[in-house]
This record gives structure tokens, C-alpha cells and sequence, in this order.
């Protein structure tokens, strides 16, 4: 799949908008097919811990994914299978990542959605809600230090994170810095089973911007090319030092929290609504509305997906767990400072 | 018909709902969902206005408590993660801490911790850091280990009159069942003999009480008489029970699931030794998590923890000694 | 002093407009006189630790406190002498804090602009800037459930307090509840020695409303007419319901950080400019220009003012300082469960 | 020429800022300011744009070096106050202590917290929390006790691969002198025997090592030769020179100005025990604060935390044990 799907995604280089939608349809399919097989290990008892699908996020997470460059700075959350796969993410890591395999990037010490790769710009998100964001700035600041220019850094929440101390903090600071950071809202109407009336009281998420001084973006979360083009847009004005850009984006997750949650709480009458569109259909017809691509296409991409996650699962099947003897227990670098190993 | 641990708990502030109108309960998913866990399942439709969800905002749910106790209300705080409370944390140990030190208004709000580990939940979602907020003055941190002291314990804790940390423990959620709730209990800050014993004395709380009780069977196997502390409460630490299990034993080894720098283990150690020095014969061991990070994969988890294995080969070691 | 002040200021229900001008003047005028004399305290080496004054604050601090009720909420910060005092401290219990008095309200066990009384609804600031707001949430909370009705919550704090977590989430939080907080920030350029452009990048604080859902006032911080006029307002607003008053003063405090710092940061250009003109002088101006009060009335409440904190200062130093035998050491309300105490 | 502990802290920070590029500092009023306790004084007139004044915003101080230590800086992110510290806490012990555990990326920032008790500073300005930091896995935590530490330890400190707890001691800043800079220094992680003795072994740290010298030159008076370790780093902490002292002396004083419940003096005397149990000729003794906040008034003060006279009285009863 690394190869197939980022064959057509040159780090960014992609030459037409019709190239770069393509792209980010594909990684919309991996990675809907990929949360897909995630979901069947869960209920097979083949996986540890939970697992949580970007179902419905897709286009919004791929847009973000598509427009970042190799060099750029990453910092994905808990839906964002596509985005990581368009960021370069093989879908072995994933794999390996959720199985807790010794190979993995995460070598079976943390797993599922918490992974990533620091030293390539993709940063493995901790826990807790809103903490990545001022280590994306971190980063960028760094950078600026060394002289390195027209480069972004993205960071990826749901709705729900936006009332936490850290995301405050993080956005003030890169307001003040200037820093080029794109802060990707994905405004799913709930966090975990919270509605945004307990969550917020502000007529729209996008209104927080001018408070910072940032600019803001509003999108239909599942309209896939309003996703393109307004994710582009903002990463675009980052990208050229207009400093940090907020994007909310209104969606629903076609899922639950995680795959032990059946989102009993979301009513039918939202599922219902234009919020509740899926954003792969709405993709895949603006696709062959446009004639980028056509249908036969889409289902070989769709073959060559499952068949590459079958065969990534095959194989991480196959590979060692994580072995206690050889873990080396400790948490410091600096191995001579450690101590309390036996 | 039998209860689990986490019934218990929801049972517990069900009670405490219905007994005392100053109670409410706050905390992310605990409304209509009935919270992560389930512990507050169908409470806000039993007693409507009085379980609210809160945002993602850990600082100002534990300030709010501060300020609704100040009003004389007796808030209960769920965390969905005790991991999570590191996001609170300066509203618990400086604010409501401190409260009634400062002003002799006295600050009673519970703080849940879900806590403690099970197999694949990882760095982020397994901590035991009931040590920390034991450290700061003004504080009660509770550790109920069964399904009667969750329940008890529980209500204890919305009684007392000060900001009490419920740590109650992940994987005895749904594991642990007993048959009926208790009507009577120890008090809070009692510490419990799980098992007697003469050869050995084991001090432990939480879950790895079980992870003891199951090594001090299998070294019954073996002829040792091992008696197993619960300490309940690790703040206050009830160091007279433990005193007396260590004079007629004669030997200590001090379990607990957190890391292994300071923490229970250390304070039951400087107390039992500098105070009851002479009643030991062997010198007092403990054992820890790692210090690392809880690990995600089982097989790492296993190794990473103590568990029943690894407690009765430590004491096997001291009863050698 | 608490019974000359506060007689007219009968809890709230001040007749006519300038009944209530003239008791905020009063209070403006004993907080600037209290501060200078805890100030000479401190040259004087009487003063343990720290002392922060109001200087040139004292307009907003005193509009807030006497547009509250006895039995609202107030939270001050350290540049709310006159707050204080029109909440209805007495000096004795400034006096008796800053000098640790074991009579005081803390007993010597927190000292300075650390006090208040929270049954009475005036609360103690912890240091931790921003903490405060979501404990002023929680006595509004509690009380609505309680079924009391018609009441404010008033927290203050500085511009640089902003930036904190504890500051968004709880502002947030009043939103979501809708509760009845009125939020003062008394916006004087500089955060300690941090400028402005260094502690957020919105081009009004006053914007950051909107984000949350509530309602903005923007006042001149040193005009005493617009503050009464605007806070008033606020409180009112507040009160009937419309849920959390965000108020932003800009100002400039005439003086340094505390009595330890000369301020040498603040530019020149900017205390010449009206930003920095001393509200005291303009209250004095607008009083008498209305014809509110005449200048040898004033220089009658001066004098009782000075008569007053002398006094009080010359009771406090003759108190006894806390005796560390009769403490109990123990921070538990449960005497029983307390630890550690030989 | 004499310099003093604060001096000594800002001249560590202009050496690393001058050696090594990577190096920058980032907190409240650190700039042109030179932070509230001027120890960045002149620095960024010095190295423009590497000293840089931050929002007073704790969490994302931290996050922002966590990010740059990432991308191969080098960070020093100075703390008003240990005390706020809190509001960063999470950033500290979640984010930065886990990354090289997580990603085999190293994470080294240092962040220094100026901490511990003044006269009249109160609860909010005083407080020693270093073993806070110390129970969680990742983290190096320094605590120097002379002018020549606090200068070699923080250049030590910003040279490791990991992130680094630096506590440097408000008592310290300005009472303390030095002649001049050394230019040797003990490794991070050694401990070093302040004062050599054969009697009784004080362990301790921070400001509290003079407390324990001042008492030790008491006790000489009275015929005893007090020996006092100076821990210097409490995680890792060098139990073997611990040992070796209670080896000779064969009695153990722990002193700690931190609250009592667990921290250093419990982690000292567990691992004494544990590991040198027959070393001891009496119980090991703890000394610490006491179980409150950090009271304001100068009386409370003294009476709260440990001093020469206290540990004298403790030294005392324990040679007579
Ligand atoms: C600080 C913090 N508190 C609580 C949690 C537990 N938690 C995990 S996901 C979640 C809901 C997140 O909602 P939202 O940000 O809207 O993202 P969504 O799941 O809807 O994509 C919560 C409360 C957490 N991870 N971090
Ligand atoms: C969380 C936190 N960080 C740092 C400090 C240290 N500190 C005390 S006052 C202050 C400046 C406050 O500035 P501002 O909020 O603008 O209020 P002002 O002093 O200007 O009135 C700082 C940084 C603190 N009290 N709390
Ligand atoms: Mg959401
Ligand atoms: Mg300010």
C-alpha cells in the first residue's frame, strides 16, 4: 500500500487537482477498508485494548494528509487513519501498532492509535486531549530557530478537546509565535457520548478564532472536495506565514467512540441529515461526477486495498510479540542514570 | 444474584444520591451514557439535575467541586481516567487541598480515580499515582480492594469532610463479585487483615490484595503461613495494623502496582522500620511496578506488573532469608 | 473604616447614582491609601514576603465591588484592594493578612493578597492564575441548585492570566452552565514584565468572547465614570440571566509588579499616555465636576482614611503573631483521619 | 570575587547558551527582564533571540520544549515557580517522561524549578515537590546544595539526554557563595559526603544539607561526628555511597524539607533497609515537614520545616538509641 497509494502523492508535488483528489480518495479507501479490518480483529478478540474508526472523517482527515509535505509536521488524534496514511504512515505500522508487534514503530509498548514516528515529523499522540498541539508548535519553533522556512505543521481534535487548558494554551502560544500551524477541528457533534451543548456555548467553533488572532476556515466535514479546497487553503495561507489557521469542520462520526460503543446517543435524526452523509460516497460521486476517475477504477483500488491489509495482517500475525526478557525496562536515554531495573 | 466491584460503585453513589441532597456528580460521559464505565448508569434519570456532563476540562471540574463545597454541597468528581487527573491535578492539590487550612471551611468532594491497569490499555489509560496525591497534605486517597469495600468505601468518602481520592481499580471492575452489599464496614483509615497468617507478613492494597492472596495459597501449598494486609486507605496509612501483622510474622514484604520510586511501598518501610524496628527478622522487601511506562502489549503488561507469581517468588526469597 | 465606608453602601442598594459614585470613590481612595501604607510597611522591612497594590487599578476593582451584593461571589486578585473593601472587607483584615496576624482571617497561614472568608462568599486566591474562575462557577453552580436565584459571581484577573488553561476551561465551563460570572480583566499591557504582544495576538481580549458564547464589555480601565457605567452593566446583565459578562479594562498599573520591582519596563511614551493617567485623579475630576462632592469633603474622607489604616496597623502590630504550639498541624477538617502531627 | 548560587545558575545558562547552539530558554519574564529571580539576567541581550518570554501558560511551555527537544534543541524552560509547575505537570510527566520510552526519540529538556521554602513566601511559593516528579519513570531530578553544583549540575543537566527536574533553591539563591566556578564536578547522579563523621549518617539534600551541616557542628561540640550525604541527584539516587556511609556510621537520619507521606526520606530508608539491613545498629529516623501547607508567617515557617535545631534534636535521640 505505501507504495501504491503515495506512488501518485510525490510529497505534495502532486501536479493537478484532480491528481491530488484522486490521491486522497485512495487514502479515504485504505483507510476506511483498513478501520475496517481493525473493527473485525476487535470483535474476533484479536486485538488488545480498544480500537477507534475515522469513519465519516475520512475525507476531512485525507485532505489534511494530502496537503502536507514530507517535511511538514504531523500530529494526528484518534480518527485519522487516512490523514496518517497520506502523511507516508505504511499500513504495516498500523498493524503493528494495533497487534502490539515487536516491529512495530511502538514495538508493542504503546498501541493502536497512538503512534508515530517524532523523528520523521509524525508525532505520536499521548492521551490527553489538546497535548499535542504545543508540541506541533515545538516544533515549528525549532525549525524557525534553524532557519528552516515553508514548512506547517498540522494538529488534528475533535470538538470535544477544543474545552481543554491545553488546546488554549497551545494556540495562544502559536498566535503569539506566529508559528505556521493548522489546527484541524473535526466538529462531530459529540465527544464520546457528550452532545455539543454540554461541550460549548459559542453559536460556532470557528468563532474562537478572532480571540487568538488566527484565521479561521469553516467546511462541511464530509463534503470531500469543500475538504480539499478549504484544508488546501488553509495550509496554503500557513504555509505562506499568515500564522496559525484554525479549520473547523462540521461532520458525524459513522461510528461509535470506539468499537465497544454502539452511539446509541447520536439520534436518527441526525444520522439523518446532511451532517450524516457519508463522506466516501459523497467523494466517490464527485470523483465520477468529475471524471477523475471511474467506477471499475475504484473497485481495483478497492481489491488492491483489502488485498495489501489482508497481507499486512497476514504477516504481523506472523511476527514476534514483544518479548519481556528483551526489553531493556528502562525509560531514560541515558541508560547509566537509569535505575530500579533487576 | 451477585455484584460486581463496579456495581458496587455505582450502587454506592446511587445511595449517597438518595440519602443526601447535597450530592451531585459531574464528569465527562456521566449523564445519559451513564460514563465510561458505566459506574453512574441510569443515575441522572434516577435523580434528575444532580449527574451532569461535563466538558473536557479536568481543572475546572475539580473547581467547580471546590466551589460548590464551599456552598456546603458534597460534589463527586469521575475522571475518566485516573490518568487524566494530571490535567486537574493543580486544582486538587492546591486548591481543594489546602482549602481548609487555609480557612477552616472544610472541602468534601470525592475525586474517582479509575486507575490501575489491565491487559492493552497502555501508557495512558493504566497508571497507579495514588502516591502523588498521598504526598500533598490535606488529602484522604482511598484504594478499596473488594466489591464491599468499594461500596462502603465509597460513601465513607462522600461522608468525610475532606477532598478524598477515590482510586478504584480498572481490573477489578468486572472481575470482582460478591454476593450481597455490606450494611457494616471498618472505618475509613483501617487497614484489614485479608488473611491470616504467622510466617510472613504481606502489605498490599487495591488489586494486587488478590494478586497476595493468590501467592500466599500457593505457598500454603508449600507449608508458609502468609497474612495479607489490605490497606484500604494509604492516606492515612493505618501503620498500627501493620505494625502488629510485622511483630507476629517477623517479616515484611510490601506489594504495590505503581513505580517503584517512593510511593506505598517506601512509606510502609520507613514507618515499620524506624518505628518498629526490632520486630523484624529478616530485613523488609517490596516489590513494584518497573519504572517505565505501563506497556500496552499483554505480555509486557504481565512482566511489567506485579503479580501473583512474582509476589510469592519474593517472598519465597524473605522467607529464605 | 468598614462601618464609615460601607454605611452608604448598603448592600448594594444604593439609592441614587451618586450615592453609589461616591461610596466606589471612598473605597478608591482608602485602597490607594491602605496600599501606600502596606507599602511603606515594606520599605520598612514590617512586611514578610511580597506586596502588590492596585495603583491606578482602583476605578475597575471598585466598580466590581460595589456593583456586588453581600451575598454574591467575588474572587479578587492582587490588585483588588478596593474590590475588597467594597465587597465589605474590613482593613483590619488586609492588615492583619499582610502582617500575619493570628487574628486575621488566615491566621497568619497565608498571608498578603491571599485572603478572604468563602462562607461568606469572598473567596481566597490561590496563586495559581485563572484557578479561581471555576470556583466562583462551582458557588454559582451550587446555589442554582439550591434554588437561589438573582445573584452574581465576580472573578478578576490581569490580561496575562488570559493565557492559562485554567482561564478557558472555566470560562467555558460559566458558558456552558450559563452561570451568572462576571469576569473582570484588568488588561494593563504587562503580565509582571511581559509585554502584550508577548502574551496573546488578538487585537481586542474583548474578542475572545464570541469564541465563548458570552457577552464583551470594553471599558477605558482608568475611567471612573465608564467603569461604574460598564460594569454596572455587566453585573446587571448577569444578574437577569443572560449568562457570563466578559469585561476587559485596558489600564496601566502605576507601579511595579510588586513593591520589589520599579517597572523600568513599562515605556515612558506609555505612562504619558492616557492609558496612564491615574484614575484616582479622574475620579476626583468627574465627582467634582458633577458636583457629586466638593474638595474639602474629600479631603475629610482622607483623613479619616489615613486616621483608620493607622489605627488598624497599630492594633495588628500589637496582636499576637500565630504561635506554631497552639497550631494543630493537621490540614484534615477530620481531625481523626489527620497523620504526621507529633 | 564571590558569586552566589543565583549567579551560579545564570552562568551555567551563558555557558550552554555559548557552547551549544541548540540551547534556548523560554519562560515567564525571562527575557529582558531576566526572570523573577534575574537568573537569565542579561541573556538575552546576550544570545538575541534565545531567551524568549513566554504566555503564562505552564502546559504549553512544556509542550513547546518537548517539540523542540524533538527536533534536536536543547531547551530550558524556566518555571516562575516550583509551585506552578502543577499547571504543567502533565505536559512533564506524560509527554516528555514517556517520549524516548515511546519512540526510542530522546527528550532533553531541562526544566528548572525554582522551589523550596523563604520566609514569608507561604503555600504557594515554597513548596518542594521533587519527589512528585521523582515517583514517575523517565525523569532525572536534581536537586544541588551548593553554588558549585547548582553551576556544574545545570550545565550537566542540559548536556543529558533526557529530560531533567531541576530544583534550585530560593533559600539558597542569595545566602549562598562561592569563591568560584569549578571546573570539575562530580557525575550527574553521584552523591558526595558533605562532611565526613563516624557516628551517624544524615542523609539529605537541597537546602536542608546546611541545616544538616550547621547541626553536625553543633553535635561536634557535644563529642559526636555527624556524617552528612549530600544526595545531589534523588532520581537516580546513589544508594551504594549511602550505603557505604551507614556502613560506617551504622545509623541513618533522613531529612527532607518535602511533606512527610512517601518522597525521599521514605525512598532512602526503604532501600537502606532493604538492601543493608544489617548495616544499622538502631531504627532509621526521618525528619521532614510537616503534614500542612507551607505557612506565610516566619513563626509557622520554622516551625513547619526542618532546621539545624530540629535535626540536632533528632540527631541527638537517635545516638542515644
Ligand atoms: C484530558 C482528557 N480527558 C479525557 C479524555 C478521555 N477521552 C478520550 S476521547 C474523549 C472524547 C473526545 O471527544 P472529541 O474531542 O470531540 O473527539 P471525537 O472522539 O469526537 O473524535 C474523551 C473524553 C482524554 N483523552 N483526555
Ligand atoms: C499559573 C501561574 N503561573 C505563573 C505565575 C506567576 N505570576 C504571578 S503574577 C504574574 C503576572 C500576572 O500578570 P497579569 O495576569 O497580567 O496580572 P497583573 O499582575 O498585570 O495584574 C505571574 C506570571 C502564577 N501566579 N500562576
Ligand atoms: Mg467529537
Ligand atoms: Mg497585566
Amino acid at each position: 500500500m505505501s507504495q501504491t497509494v503515495t506512488e501518485s502523492h510525490t510529497d505534495g508535488q502532486i501536479g493537478s487537482a484532480s491528481d491530488l483528489h484522486l490521491a486522497a480518495f485512495r487514502f479515504m479507501l485504505w483507510a476506511r477498508l483498513l478501520d475496517e479490518k481493525f473493527a473485525t480483529l476487535y470483535r474476533a478478540g484479536k486485538i488488545h485494548g480498544g480500537v477507534f474508526l475515522g469513519r465519516g472523517q475520512e475525507a476531512l482527515s485525507a485532505a489534511i494528509g494530502v496537503h502536507l509535505n514530507k517535511t511538514d509536521v504531523f500530529a494526528p488524534l484518534i480518527r485519522d487513519a487516512a490523514g496518517r496514511l497520506a502523511f507516508g504512515e505504511p499500513i504495516i505500522d498500523a498493524v503493528r501498532t494495533y497487534m502490539g508487534s515487536a516491529l512495530g514503530p511502538m514495538r508493542g509498548r504503546d498501541g493502536n492509535v497512538h503512534r508515530g514516528k517524532p523523528q520523521d515529523g509524525y508525532l505520536p499522540m499521548i492521551s490527553h486531549l489538546g497535548a499535542m498541539i504545543s508540541v506541533v508548535n515545538g516544533v515549528l519553533f525549532a525549525r524557525r530557530m534553524k532557519g528552516i522556512k515553508g514548512i506547517v505543521g498540522a494538529a488534528c481534535l475533535g470538538e470535544g478537546a477544543t474545552s481543554t487548558g491545553a488546546f488554549h494554551e497551545a494556540l495562544n502560544q502559536a498566535a503569539v509565535e506566529k508559528l505556521p500551524l493548522v489546527l484541524v477541528v473535526a466538529n462531530n457533534q459529540f465527544s464520546y457520548s457528550t452532545p455539543n451543548d454540554r461541550q460549548f456555548a459559542c453559536a460556532d467553533l470557528a468563532h474562537k478564532a478572532v480571540g487568538y488572532g488566527v484565521e479561521a476556515h469553516s467546511v462541511a466535514g464530509n463534503d470531500f472536495a469543500a475538504c480539499m479546497e478549504v484544508v488546501g487553503r488553509a495550509v496554503a495561507r500557513a504555509r505562506a506565514g499568515h500564522g496559525p489557521q484554525l479549520v473547523v469542520a462540521d461532520l458525524l462520526r459513522l461510528c461509535g467512540h470506539g468499537e465497544h460503543d454502539d452511539a446509541g446517543y447520536i439520534p436518527p435524526d441526525m444520522k439523518n441529515s446532511p451532517l450524516g452523509r457519508d463522506c466516501m460516497k459523497l467523494a466517490e460521486e464527485f470523483l465520477l461526477k468529475k471524471k477523475f476517475t471511474d467506477a471499475a477504477q475504484i473497485a481495483v483500488w478497492r481489491s488492491e486495498a483489502v488485498r495489501e491489509i489482508e497481507d499486512a495482517v497476514a504477516q504481523v500475525q506472523r511476527e514476534p510479540a514483544p518479548d519481556p526478557f528483551a526489553e531493556n525496562w528502562t525509560a531514560l536515554a541515558t541508560e547509566n542514570l537509569s535505575e530500579g531495573r533487576e | 444474584m451477585s455484584i460486581t466491584y463496579l456495581e458496587a460503585i455505582r450502587e454506592a453513589q446511587a445511595h449517597a444520591l438518595r440519602d443526601d441532597p447535597r450530592v451531585f456528580i459531574y464528569g465527562q460521559d456521566v449523564g445519559a451514557f451513564g460514563g465510561a464505565f458505566k459506574a453512574t448508569k441510569n443515575l441522572q434519570k434516577e435523580f434528575p439535575g444532580r449527574v451532569l456532563d461535563s466538558p473536557i476540562s479536568e481543572d475546572a471540574m475539580v473547581g467547580l467541586a471546590v466551589g460548590a463545597a464551599i456552598e456546603g454541597m458534597r460534589p463527586i468528581i469521575e475522571m475518566q481516567f485516573a490518568d487524566f487527573s494530571t490535567v486537574g491535578f493543580n486544582q486538587i492539590v492546591n486548591q481543594a487541598s489546602t482549602l481548609f487550612w487555609r480557612t477552616n471551611v472544610p472541602c468534601p468532594i470525592t475525586v474517582r480515580l479509575p486507575f490501575g491497569g489491565t491487559s492493552g490499555s497502555g501508557p495512558f489509560h493504566s497508571q497507579c499515582i495514588e502516591a502523588i496525591y498521598a504526598h500533598y497534605p490535606g488529602l484522604v486517597v482511598l484504594t478499596p480492594a473488594t466489591v464491599e469495600d468499594a461500596y462502603s468505601m465509597l460513601l465513607g468518602a462522600v461522608a468525610v469532610n475532606d477532598p478524598v481520592i477515590f482510586c478504584e481499580h480498572k481490573f477489578l471492575y468486572y472481575h470482582l463479585k460478591a454476593e450481597k452489599l455490606p450494611s457494616e464496614a471498618l472505618p475509613i483509615g483501617k487497614a484489614r487483615i485479608a488473611r491470616e497468617g504467622r510466617d510472613l507478613t504481606i502489605v498490599t492494597y487495591s488489586a494486587m490484595v488478590h494478586e497476595a492472596l493468590v501467592a500466599a495459597t500457593e505457598l500454603a501449598t508449600e507449608g508458609w503461613e502468609i497474612e495479607v494486609v489490605d490497606l484500604r486507605s494509604i492516606k492515612p496509612l493505618d501503620t498500627d495494623t501493620v505494625m502488629a501483622s510485622v511483630a507476629r510474622t517477623g517479616r515484611l514484604l510490601c506489594v504495590g502496582e505503581a513505580w517503584p520510586w517512593g510511593g506505598v511501598t517506601a512509606e510502609v518501610i520507613a514507618r515499620v522500620t524506624s518505628e518498629g524496628y526490632g520486630l523484624l527478622d529478616a530485613p523488609p522487601q517490596r516489590l513494584n511496578a518497573k519504572d517505565t511506562p505501563v506497556p500496552y502489549h499483554p505480555n509486557l503488561w504481565a512482566a511489567h506488573r506485579p503479580t501473583s507469581r512474582s509476589v510469592a517468588a519474593a517472598a519465597r526469597n524473605l522467607l529464605r532469608t
